[in-house]
């Protein structure tokens, strides 16, 4: 089979992604602006023998979900603020469980019902911190059609390495434009497939004991292996413990696993940022205008770089504080009150030398937004 | 004893979005759309004032008024 | 010229959207151009102004919002009053003659069409009048050929109505060609 | 006063697609209260999220317009603390059976005093045509592009079960006796239901073949039949019309008040 | 096999107080899976929070102890993704019916193959005593110092408007009976409820001077009656016990079986 | 009348504090570690004329007494972790369409199910960005029941005056411990009521229009203003705008108006501050191990100090910069993962002499925990 | 025709919470609590093997064992 | 004694935390003292051992887990297994002659009392048996008056029991005071 070209929406972009990595089983309730991931969905999944059903509400899909990776399946949920809200208490079971699943957030304006129909990226923090306790996620996101289909693969299979929920983090503006998606051929991207044990039937399989290689072996429901599953804290058969030193344990597991592969999972992208004294930091659509402000100022020979992120959990601090070293200044490019900012700030030697180029109104922040702020950081004024 | 005559049919041109539905349930036909899809009166004499027209337009477009009339015809 | 920033605006049932896809995924899928298509939404777009930015470009697309259109389209007099001003000088504003009464001058060549009346009077369905004004544009610019057109309306439309839209869109180019620079 | 003084008409026309139902709802449910000659400040409207939700903006009352599929839990919320004020909670079917069934079936459960209104087209017309609790089996949606298995609520049944002690349904058609119905469930004391079908024809109507938002009510005439008629009892593929539930039960907020009498004898002494 | 097999002995004496109905609950399921000859691989049970939900913790199945009222949600994932297994749903009341209800009428609605067994003690026992929307009015809980007046749903009317296939009712003291019952529900196809009184004794008992586990069961005896008795049609007070519902509709999994064979080939052309 | 001296859990001098600030709502579902704040105030509301509710779940709970607060009532709440998770959405709505109110979310181990019967501290983060979209929020917490009591009232009090939910954080120690509590005479403690619009019927009343003081007086549900209240973005009346000036003035109003007052919303205690070389910095119960061990050290003549946070959001990064000046070096003293220490960390100078003190195993950390850590940081090894 | 005759009635004192159920509900008073709180069988010879005791057991502690016995009364 | 930290431990059913609940109120309440209560919840004190810690002092208690108690109360088997090793050199370890067997000698006064018979004996009511044993401490120890907890009791018990316990408690008292050092 060939590549296929096709121009289509982000949302659409996503399903793909996903249909290519494997998705089999989806479960959903309908909100803008993700509501285009759940109508593909619907139709392609039956086409190729997977499942699509519409639940009562966005927590039930999200229970749902997790329910149909222990048979087995590549399963993912979409939704947007309000949902993702809802979701947030089995999220941190499936952190907790630690079953494979992605969470799709196009992010619309927020907080609370907000704009549905407007852009927004104020989810950032919520991925991370959203379900109560102390747990650790993978949020990945994507500025343009290609790397939602890329990042959407790459969820997949980072929620099967880790046995961990993945957050896609995309936004209106990305979920609901079109543009050119080629789609690669099969066995062009790398695709990981469930890891399942290979303990045999009668012997004591241990579906929380971490291999040699930290990966955790699963056996589907259904299969010789009978297990239990459960949120509460439990010791490496699954079956509750109270035990302190096998709680200390867990929870160290399940931030560890995932803080400590920060390498691996950081996904990103540069512009121009050799020489760049300075430096825009930015994600989803926001990037869109940074690069187009950025290449704009090339034209003009102005050193200005772009350090595009497509991993925000765990924050990739080191590669940020690395590619900001020599930068005069670093403006963060984001439609919050500074989330990332945050971050970056924590990251680099010099905090002082971050700033906030920012639109919290709905609308997609403009490569002239970032100009004028840009100048104001240079202490050129407006 | 008095009976109700149509006094004026107001349709609120701003209001109405021209979806007819006055128009397919008068039982006497007096409504029609005009060609910038709004509905109007057309056969205001037919009309029997039952307010169906009011009652069921989705943008509170219409208010029917009315006058008494008694039985033999004289208005108060 | 190094992009193309098209404005398509109108009311939710005239089709404006879909024009502006087919026309973006013409460029892209048989002229293997760059383009971005977006829209804006809304509890106002029901009834209200529609919109439908379209960048076509044969290098890559950033900033997918089109701040200064080339080629505005226009066509309810609400889409022309929002967004007239908005056409970049010496763009192409387009506009149908029944729906649009254009007020005053821009800097801009501002074409206006009989399009719907063409439409209804050798076609009777209303329904491929977005067709008949990608045709015009077509006709007006070289935006993209009618051909790729053509093949998107192929695969988007069932058999029964290719033709149709096919007649809809040579009607949009013959008014639109008199206008070609 | 008329009926437009029950509104809030600098907000008009309306967002809702021409035809839509549930203007005709937001017409007849004005009536009711206009007919009751009910005091503005002593009505609060509490709504959801979706097209019918946004009713809540229209009307003169103390509005609230809340989130998606919650209004009946901040409704009871705001009658429990001011028992006075009366409580209209109009609820698309998504609203109020999809994501808001828990709440639908407590509140009924409880018997407070709350009006909910079941503005039922359906399909999720909000966000585009999704299938929905309420649509039943065979129909198209963007979600059932192969139609739907869902089987649907009988909200009559459900909300009977659950314990509402007034239980009607009509529909815009009949729009003459959904004012009627809602007149009596506002006045009825304890949790009614009105359910009235409500065309919209931007996404159910287009997606299943079913014409104009007139063709879609006239279609209502057709499938409904009065409750008790004889036509009704012939077909059973009929929808019943009318008041199927009219019972009397202890209202949750007076048996509360005796709780609080009782209380404060007793911290008294 | 044993009863005994199907238990995972090492967490025995189980953490359930002396004469927690649950266990006998826990008995009876056991003893239907047993005669029904099933094979332990096929079943998964699925479980919310509560005392009740600790069962999934005990059986050798594929076990799921889940989020307090998503039993049924995380169940209709697992189906629905392997249709072929055995679904086993035991809840809590206040896990299935107060912040589980919606999910418990949707997968009622959807008829999908479940059995859903309800271990109705009318309180919520695991946080120590506080009412539920099972233990009706007049009841003394945590929560309830001047004694409840919140109505009750009934489980069965509630299941049945809902659209459940199978719908049946027994107790504790009816041990025999429920293990009769549970084999039913779990050969139906489709959705099916059965709910089985099972006291607390330590907390409902208690607040509500029911005597020890013995009495309370005795109770149940003294207050059911059979579906279809003269008792029960004499004396409404009565609760029924037995088969109330048992009829043929679509299943969920099935219908959806057909959605893909008809992608497939659509897809295949 | 005179104060009153009880023997109470910390979950009962909530209560008292409540019913001292003029709580007369409450809804509820129940979960432990919170429930005896249901159960006592099922009892006692009634008795004053208050309406206790118990409802089908936290969603409901959180919604119900946002619509009770709009009718005039200062409105309660309490859960735990998987119920906090729950009630996100609406809690966001609150924020948006700023109604009093407050939750109090008694900790307990978590993620997910976690162990309800223990300890944990792992909300904080949660607490700050768990619903969805920008939005801020003030926590407060308290380590001893008098502080549990006076936290409570001013978590009335401020939900009052800032027209916001305030979330109070105790934990399981605190909550299920009992000990000794003072309750003030009535007058003794300022309470701050509702602000009620003084526009008179007829006059255009604007609920979302801060006065030159900052307040937005509110009017009650059922009085003579109706005006409309959503969790879109709002103008002044409080019908749904998509208007980008507004919807930026919105946002910005909603942070500001708590960010900005950190100063005025900072609580907090300190304990031999003055010359400590060594300073922790603790909240809630693991604060008592904290003080308990400072109080042993002190004995001994070393120069440690506490600080004792009991607002934690907005975060007082000004105070703790001040407080950890001249500190050789800083422990967060906490039961999760570094959730203050991260704020800490941002707040002060010297990033790198900020240490952590933690125990995330479900038992309350205790003085010798601490002493031992210390020992390490000060170079002194085990 | 064979008929069911108790062979042994196991009590698992490690599970067995003395909740009294099987003492109350045995139809021929077989069973006692002793002073440790465990069930007891006391009268095993009146004992109809019914099973009624193993049903209810909330413990799953009784296992009531049998033997087949023909009418004339011999085991097989 | 600066600080006096106790351990109440039994099973669920004895009333292990009322007794400590009521002694520690009784030294704050009623003697101006400082004490904290505190227990261990959870699945396995159903049945299993239950726990009450309970520290009084005249100064300010900050942490309020009792690692070491000066006194230790066990009232079954299980809990002297579980918290016996526990006990503070020198300190008090009481337990129930009935439910416990002394197994190893500790460093420590180890009072054994038949309580719960004399309870059965004298008043035939296992539901003051805790009270008896709170009479026991303070016959043993000065921990609090007795007069406090007769107070405590008085706020607490319906009135028809008030004499119950006060018999219950004097039972206790008259079998500690022969250890009271
Ligand atoms: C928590 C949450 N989930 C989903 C949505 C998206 N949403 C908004 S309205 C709606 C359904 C609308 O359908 P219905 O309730 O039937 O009302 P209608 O628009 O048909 O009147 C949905 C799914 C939301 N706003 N919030
Ligand atoms: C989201 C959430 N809310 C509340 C709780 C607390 N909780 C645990 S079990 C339970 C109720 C138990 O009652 P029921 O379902 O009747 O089961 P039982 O213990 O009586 O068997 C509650 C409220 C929780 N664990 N999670
Ligand atoms: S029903 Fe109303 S909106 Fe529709 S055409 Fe008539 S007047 Fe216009
Ligand atoms: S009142 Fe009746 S007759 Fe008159 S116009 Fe309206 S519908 Fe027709
Ligand atoms: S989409 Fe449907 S429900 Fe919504 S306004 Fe339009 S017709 Fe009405
Ligand atoms: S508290 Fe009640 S429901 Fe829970 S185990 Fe004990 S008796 Fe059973
Ligand atoms: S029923 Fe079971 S647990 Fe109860 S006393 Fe008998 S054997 Fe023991
Ligand atoms: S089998 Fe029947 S008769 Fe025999 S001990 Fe058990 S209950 Fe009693
Ligand atoms: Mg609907
Ligand atoms: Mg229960």
């Amino acid at each position: 089979m060939e590549r296929t070209t096709k121009f289509v929406q982000g949302n659409e972009a996503c399903v793909e992604g996903a249909l290519y990595a494997g998705v089999n089983f989806y479960a959903g309730y309908p909100i803008t602006p993700s509501t285009e991931i759940a109508e593909a969905l619907s139709g392609r999944l039956p086409e190729i023998g997977g499942k699509f059903i519409q639940m009562e509400d966005e927590i039930a899909s999200m229970c749902a979900i997790i329910g149909a990776s222990l048979t087995g399946h590549k399963v993912l949920t979409a939704t947007s603020g309000p949902g993702f809200s809802l979701k947030q208490e089995a999220i941190g079971y499936a952190c907790m469980a630690e079953i494979p699943c992605v969470i799709a957030n196009v992010q619309r304006g927020g907080p609370s019902t907000g704009n549905p129909t407007h852009v927004g990226q104020g989810d950032i923090n919520q991925a991370r911190w959203g379900t109560h306790g102390d747990h650790a996620i993978i949020a990945l996101t994507a500025s343009n059609h290609q790397d939602v289909f890329a990042m959407t693969v790459e969820a997949f299979n980072m929620a099967e390495t880790y046995r961990t929920p993945v957050v896609l983090l995309f936004d209106e503006v990305v979920g609901h434009m079109r543009e050119k998606l080629v789609i690669p051929a099969p066995g062009e991207v790398e695709i990981v497939d469930r890891l399942r044990t290979s303990v045999p039937k009668g012997v004591d399989y241990r579906p929380y004991l971490p291999r040699e290689d930290g990966r955790l072996p699963m056996s589907d429901f259904g299969d010789k292996h009978r297990y239990n599953v459960t949120g509460l804290y439990h010791d490496m058969w699954g079956f509750p413990s109270a035990n302190p030193k096998i709680v200390n344990e867990l929870l160290r597991h399940l931030v560890d696993k995932i803080e400590n592969n920060v390498d691996s999972i950081t996904r990103y992208k540069e512009y121009f940022l050799d020489d760049a004294q300075y430096i825009l930091i930015s994600y989803g659509s926001s990037a869109r205008s940074a690069i187009h402000m950025a290449k704009n100022r090339r034209e003009k020979n102005e050193k200005i770089g772009v350090l595009e992120l497509q991993s925000i959990w765990p924050f990739p601090s080191e590669l940020v504080r690395e590619k900001c070293a020599n930068a005069k200044a670093v403006v963060v490019v984001e439609m919050n009150m500074g989330q990332v900012l945050a971050q970056v700030k924590a990251a680099v030697d010099e905090p002082n030398k971050v700033f906030l180029a920012n639109r919290i109104d709905g609308k997609l922040i403009t490569p002239t937004d970032i100009k004028g702020l840009l100048r104001v950081i240079q202490g050129r004024g407006i | 004893m008095a009976r109700q005559k149509l006094k004026e049919l107001e349709i609120n041109r701003d209001w109405c979005k021209g979806c007819g539905i006055c128009v397919k349930f008068c039982p006497k036909q007096v409504l029609e759309l005009d060609n910038k899809e709004k509905a109007t009166v057309v056969r205001p004499e037919d009309c029997i004032v039952c307010k169906l027209c009011e009652l069921r337009c989705p943008d509170l477009a219409i208010t029917v008024l009315t006058t008494q009339e008694d039985d033999n015809g004289k208005n108060d | 010229m190094r992009r193309t920033r098209l404005v398509f605006s109108g009311s939710g049932g005239q089709g404006v959207i879909t024009a502006a896809i087919i026309l973006a995924e013409a460029a892209v899928i048989h002229e293997g151009k760059n383009a971005t298509q977006s829209q804006s939404y809304g509890a106002a777009a029901r009834g209200g102004a529609t919109r439908s930015d379209v960048i076509i470009s044969e290098r890559e697309i950033d900033f997918p919002v089109v701040t200064q259109p080339n080629i505005l389209v226009c066509l309810t007099q609400d889409a022309y009053t929002s967004f007239g001003p908005e056409i970049r000088p010496a763009g192409i504003l387009l506009t149908d003659s029944k729906f649009v009464e254009t007020t005053k001058k821009v800097d801009a060549r501002q074409i206006e069409l009989p399009m719907y009346e063409k439409v209804m009077e050798e076609i009777g369905k209303p329904i491929v009048f977005n067709i008949c004004v990608l045709g015009a544009l077509i006709g007006i610019s070289d935006v993209v050929n009618a051909d790729s057109v053509m093949k998107v309306i192929g695969e988007r439309v069932p058999k029964d109505f290719i033709d149709l839209n096919k007649k809809a869109l040579n009607i949009g180019i013959e008014l639109g060609l008199p206008y070609r620079m | 006063m008329a009926v437009q003084d029950y509104l809030r008409q600098r907000f008009f026309p309306h967002m809702w697609c021409p035809g839509c139902g549930h203007g005709t709802v937001l017409n007849s449910l004005l009536r009711a209260v206009e007919e009751l000659g009910l005091d503005k400040n002593n009505i609060v409207m509490t709504s959801g999220i979706g097209c019918s939700a946004r009713i809540s903006g229209y009307v003169d009352f103390h509005s609230l317009h809340t989130l998606h599929g919650r209004a009946l839990a901040f409704a009871t919320g705001v009658k429990m603390s001011k028992p006075e004020l009366t409580l209209l909670v109009p609820m698309g079917d998504g609203d109020a059976l999809a994501i808001g069934g828990n709440h639908f079936i407590h509140a009924a459960r409880r018997n407070i005093d709350i009006t909910a209104i079941v503005m039922n087209n359906r399909i999720y017309g909000m966000t585009g045509g999704q299938f929905s609790p309420l649509s039943g089996c065979g129909i198209k949606a963007t979600t059932a592009p192969y139609t739907t298995i869902d089987n649907n609520f009988d909200v009559v049944e459900l909300a009977t079960a659950a314990g509402a002690t007034f239980v009607a349904r009509t529909t815009t058609y009949h729009a003459k006796e959904a004012t009627s119905l809602l007149k009596k469930a506002i006045l009825h004391k304890g949790f009614s239901v009105v359910e009235i079908l409500s065309q919209c024809p931007t996404h159910f109507g287009r997606k299943n073949k079913e014409g104009d938002a007139a063709q879609m009510m006239e279609n209502y005439k057709n499938i409904t039949a009065p409750v008790g008629s004889k036509a009704l009892e012939e077909n059973p593929a009929l929808w019943g019309r009318g008041i199927f539930v009219e019972r009397e039960r202890p209202e949750y907020c007076t048996e509360y008040g005796k709780i609080v009498e009782l209380a404060m004898k007793g911290a008294a002494k």
